[in-house]
């Protein structure tokens, strides 16, 4: 059993609404030292087996489903699930 | 009785609720700034519905953190009247002044249209003027308005007949069908349905109206 | 096309038209296309539609009160339209309910020509309280130009000639220049200009939308207008990225962004005000009137020096060769004629058409309420939303059937118009005004330059009859893939005036044994409409003319019926004719009704223009013929037994109304499964 | 400079709808291998420097802000910017 590990983020030439309005939260709570914040997506994918397309399936998941191309890139980690 | 309608950057409903007072059950009532640091000389305090900084991360996560919060919690816990009403309930829950949270609807869209409600609890100062297991019908217009909570905290909103509120056909997938609960004082009530959009036939329903008339009979009969 | 009437206070040329409704208050809308936007990027290019119509509206000083949409798509029939669909819907949504304005009306249809063009056109309506107030201009020497909302990104750099670039499959793959809204800023920029401009109105001499090619459109045209010069210091504009070139900061779309003239005695004022709303608001530049030039400076260096003229007047006319399409010289003499075995099965099939099922799928995931001031939600004839603190209301809609406009874009054009105006009227409305959306294909193609041309002459002729000024609106070219163009797909936005929301009137009948009429006469109309796209798969042949004067003479007669509190429902008969008006006026409430008459199976699905259903009390019934004369047929009454029985000229039979209804409703989500 | 990287997850007790969605949307493009699908949030935090409490604080700015312990849990790593 596979465990794929997906990040999502914004381009950095996109603006990040929902990240600009967090770091200024955070700052005013109090915490000055935080100069940005990126907020993204976070995927676990399970896979019942590994097999040899794992990767390019992943891939084509990204690109179809979970990140908007236009807006958005990915990286993602294959572990095996604990 | 003199209402605050607190203003959060991004709430929308603060005008409709501040005219339901005003017109609706003709009562004082004032727009509170957010970075107001008092709640002085107010008999209760109305958060409205909208989009609070955006809904930005988790409805209502971002204005939990302004000044006035500080004031509201002091009010509730003093026991005086706090009205939260959609946006106004995940801001209450993300205070900790009502237990559980309000995520996505189940099925991950909004939804805007008017349902039917059941009044389980017509105890509370908010439903006296309600028949018990009365059915209303009132407006819902949100994306983040299932009810969650764990089963133990479920077991004692039952136990302590905080739920005053359920949906007739459970729309967004609420746990035990809540739409609106009261804190164990039962001076905080938080709800997704909007009472202050159906207080006139005109616009389709006057169900709400007797939730804010509740109030001011409440407050005439024991003072 | 017409621009004037007693009522306009501005027309085409501003951010948006300005009408007179009495009480010293103005209503002010507009509607815009984002098409190639949401085509490239479905759910952020249909919000930055949204967030970019409202910030039109509200530039002009106005309260916005209402969002419109119209939508066209290919067949809900692949995962990729059913995608587009989906984003598009929820980013108009997104934005719309963030910044809290209810949408209360629009329309969604399919075609095969939208799968590669999907149409998205908003409109936004607004009040105007402040009806002195002078917008959009840059006067005065010293002046200084005044810079609110979000920070300037590298956002759809090129956006502007890229949203008329032909779709290929080449150039489908451009997906650098997308924009993102931030409807929360929108909200606390729209609540900052419409409180500057109703309290303080005398701290600033204009106010515009940075909207397509960004700040040098927006500064260029306010300074034009006003006769004078302008530098700007590029080092003051607040910046998201780093190291960006003057000239994409010049160009960039970013969203949520104004900017304003100030007088330099208030600017501190102003500066406070707005970041009182935590927005950032700095001085960019001043007015200048020794010369006209246009001026940027950039790291100290002046990067631009030229005629503020040069940027905004010099538009390129074109007179292009125009020819009528070769269809209608073929096709002028064809007749569909439909064929119908079964009316019931028809009925049943008619009813689940995707342009026919009900959209509620789409529009419950729009607020339509907020503001507590919605009278009629979407799913009605037109959209009401009443003015706080008036008897007044403001009905509102967005029409266009495309289908009618390929096959003669004369008489397709005009029946657009007073498609809207049915719905005005039936709501209980007077049409005061038009905005419009001309949405079409390559016009250096010679057929679709005379659909384009011929389409406008009819709107035009239409509006002339109803007194209806043209006072905003847009235009999309190039809406073609693979060299294969849209219909040609003029949308029209249309307001009308309530004076008295006691003459409010919908489309649902509201009781048992009240008669049921249609006004106007049913012909064999079956050239364009849903019937033949059900039997035949296809558009063919040409359309009668439309008789002005009688729609308007309908129009009258039943805008008098209303204001004598003669009718009891009344809804305009479009696509699908008498069955589905029938069938729909019968669900609100969930009612039948008993109806007999001397038209034929096929008639009952006949597009005849100028037609309106209506429910009359039985006690009405006298007054109501009188007013009336020979213009309807009385077809049956309302019926509580919830049937739908009908007796045709060559037919009769009866459906359980909820069987109807149920599919009638659940079409649409069973398709987007 | 520190990059701190928070990932945000839904409890198990708590339905994850849109996981779900996602879920069958992916077996319908024919991913049949995919057994499940969690979705989650993911947080990019810039500090400008290191300094003694940073962990503190960003447990702090988690359990106040970026999750909600009602229905969420979260981890995070804390790295060198890039
Ligand atoms: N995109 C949309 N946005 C808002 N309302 C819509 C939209 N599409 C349809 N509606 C609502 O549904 C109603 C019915 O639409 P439609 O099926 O086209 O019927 P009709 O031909 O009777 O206008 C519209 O008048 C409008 O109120």
């Amino acid at each position: 059993m596979k465990l794929v590990k997906v990040y999502v983020t914004l381009k950095d030439s996109v603006l990040d609404a929902q990240g600009e309005a967090i770091k200024s939260a955070i700052n005013t709570m109090g915490y000055n030292q935080l100069t940005g914040v990126h907020m993204g997506k976070y995927f676990e994918l399970n896979f019942s087996e590994d097999y040899e397309n794992l990767e390019h399936d992943v891939d084509a998941i990204c690109d179809e489903l979970l990140a908007n191309p236009n807006i958005e890139t990915y990286h993602y980690e294959i572990t095996e699930e604990a | 009785m003199k209402f605050a309608v607190v203003n959060f950057p991004g709430s929308n409903c603060d005008m409709d609720l501040y005219y339901a007072i005003k017109n609706g059950i003709k009562q004082e009532v004032e727009l509170v700034d957010y970075r107001a640091l008092s709640l002085e000389g107010f008999d209760g305090v109305l958060i409205p519905g909208g989009f609070s900084y955006g809904d930005y991360l988790r409805s209502g996560a971002i204005a939990a953190h302004v000044p006035i919060v500080k004031e509201i919690i002091r009010f509730a816990d003093e026991g005086k009247l706090v009205l939260g009403i959609c946006n106004g309930f995940q801001i209450l829950t993300e205070l900790g002044l009502l237990p559980g949270a309000l995520i996505p609807n189940e099925k991950s869209r909004f939804i805007c249209e008017n349902v039917d409600l059941k009044v389980i609890n017509n105890q509370t100062i908010f439903t006296r003027d309600y028949q018990a297991s009365e059915i209303i019908n009132i407006p819902v217009a949100h994306g983040e308005g299932r009810y969650y909570c764990d089963e133990a905290t479920l077991m004692e909103l039952k136990q302590n007949d905080q739920i005053v509120f359920q949906y007739q056909e459970n729309i967004n997938g609420s746990i035990d069908q809540i739409a609106g609960i009261t804190n164990k004082q039962k001076n905080v009530l938080g709800m997704m349905p909007h009472p202050e959009r159906a207080l006139e036939k005109i616009l389709g329903s006057d169900d709400g109206l007797k939730l804010f008339q509740s109030i001011i009979n409440y407050q005439r009969v024991n003072n | 096309m017409p621009n004037k009437s007693s009522r306009v206070i501005a027309g085409p040329g501003e951010d948006a038209g300005i009408l007179d409704i009495g009480d010293n208050q103005a209503v002010v809308f507009k509607a815009e296309s984002h098409n190639h936007p949401s085509a490239v990027e479905p759910y952020q290019g249909a919000a930055t539609g949204v967030g970019g119509i409202i910030r039109d509206i509200f530039s002009m000083g106005a309260q916005p009160i209402a969002l419109l949409n119209s939508l066209k798509f290919g067949p809900l029939k692949n995962g990729q339209t059913k995608h587009l669909v989906n984003e598009v819907v929820a980013g108009i949504g997104g934005y719309g309910n963030c910044i809290g304005l209810p949408t209360v009306g629009g329309e969604i249809s399919f075609e095969s020509c939208y799968e590669h063009n999907p149409l998205v056109n908003a409109m936004c309506v607004g009040i105007l309280n402040n009806t002195d107030f002078k917008h959009g201009t840059a006067s005065g020497d010293k002046n200084l130009i005044v810079y609110v909302g979000a920070k300037t990104g590298r956002d759809g750099i090129h956006g502007a000639t890229f949203a008329s670039d032909e779709f290929t499959d080449t150039n489908n793959k451009q997906r650098s220049a997308v924009q993102v809204g931030n409807p929360f800023i929108e909200k606390l920029l729209m609540d900052a200009c419409v409180e500057i401009i109703e309290k303080h109105s005398e701290w600033i001499l204009g106010i515009q939308d940075m909207g397509a090619a960004g700040l040098v459109s927006s500064t260029a045209e306010m300074a034009s207008k006003a006769g004078s010069g302008l530098v700007l210091n590029l080092d003051k504009v607040p910046q998201r990225e780093t190291e960006m070139t003057a000239y994409e900061m010049m160009l960039s779309e970013s969203q949520e962004r104004m900017v304003l003239c100030v007088k330099p005695e208030y600017v501190e004022n102003v500066l406070d005000f707005f970041r009182n709303f935590e927005l950032d608001a700095v001085v960019i530049g001043q007015v200048t009137t020794d010369n006209r030039q246009y001026k940027i400076y950039h790291h100290d260096e002046l990067v631009t020096d030229i005629p503020v003229d040069s940027l905004t007047e010099d538009v390129p006319e074109y007179d292009r060769p125009e020819k009528q399409p070769q269809r209608m010289i073929d096709d002028k003499n064809y007749h569909f004629v439909p064929e119908i075995t079964s009316l019931k099965d028809t009925w049943m099939k008619m009813i689940t058409r995707p342009n026919i099922a009900s959209k509620k799928h789409f529009y419950q995931t729009y607020d339509s309420q907020v503001k507590a001031n919605t009278l009629v939600r979407p799913g009605g004839d037109a959209g009401v939303v009443r003015i706080q603190g008036t008897k007044k209301a403001i009905a509102m809609t967005n029409d266009s059937n495309s289908k009618y406009v390929y096959l003669n874009p004369f008489v397709g054009g005009q029946i657009t118009v007073m498609e809207a105006a049915r719905n005005i009227v039936a709501s209980g409305g007077l049409p005061i005004g038009v905005t419009d959306c001309l949405n079409y294909g390559n016009p250096e193609n010679p057929e679709a330059f005379w659909e384009l041309d011929k389409s406008v002459e009819g709107i035009a002729t239409a509006c002339e009859v109803l007194d209806t000024p043209v006072i905003s609106g847009n235009v999309s070219l190039y809406n073609e893939y693979n060299d294969v163009a849209i219909y040609p797909s003029p949308m029209i936005g249309m307001v009308g005036l309530i004076e008295d929301i006691e003459t409010l009137t919908t489309s649902a009948f509201k009781a048992a044994d009240d008669l049921i009429y249609v006004i106007g006469q049913t012909a064999d109309d079956f050239n364009g409409s849903e019937l033949q796209m059900e039997q035949l798969g296809q558009l063919k042949g040409n359309l009668r003319d439309l008789d002005l004067k009688k729609e308007k003479l309908h129009l009258d007669i039943v805008r008098q019926a209303i204001n004598q509190n003669l009718l009891a429902s009344c809804h305009d008969l479009s696509e699908g004719g008498l069955a589905i008006a029938l069938s729909k006026s019968a669900f609100e409430n969930d009612l039948g009704f008993t109806v007999k008459t001397e038209l034929s199976a096929a008639q009952m699905f006949s597009e005849t223009q100028s037609r309106f259903l209506v429910s009359v009390k039985p006690e009405n019934q006298g007054s109501f013929e009188k007013l009336v004369q020979e213009e309807f047929e009385l077809l049956g009454r309302v019926t509580n037994n919830q049937q739908f029985t009908v007796t045709t000229r060559d037919t009769t039979f009866s459906l359980d109304e909820k069987l109807v209804k149920n599919d009638w409703k659940e079409a649409i989500s069973c398709l987007m499964m």
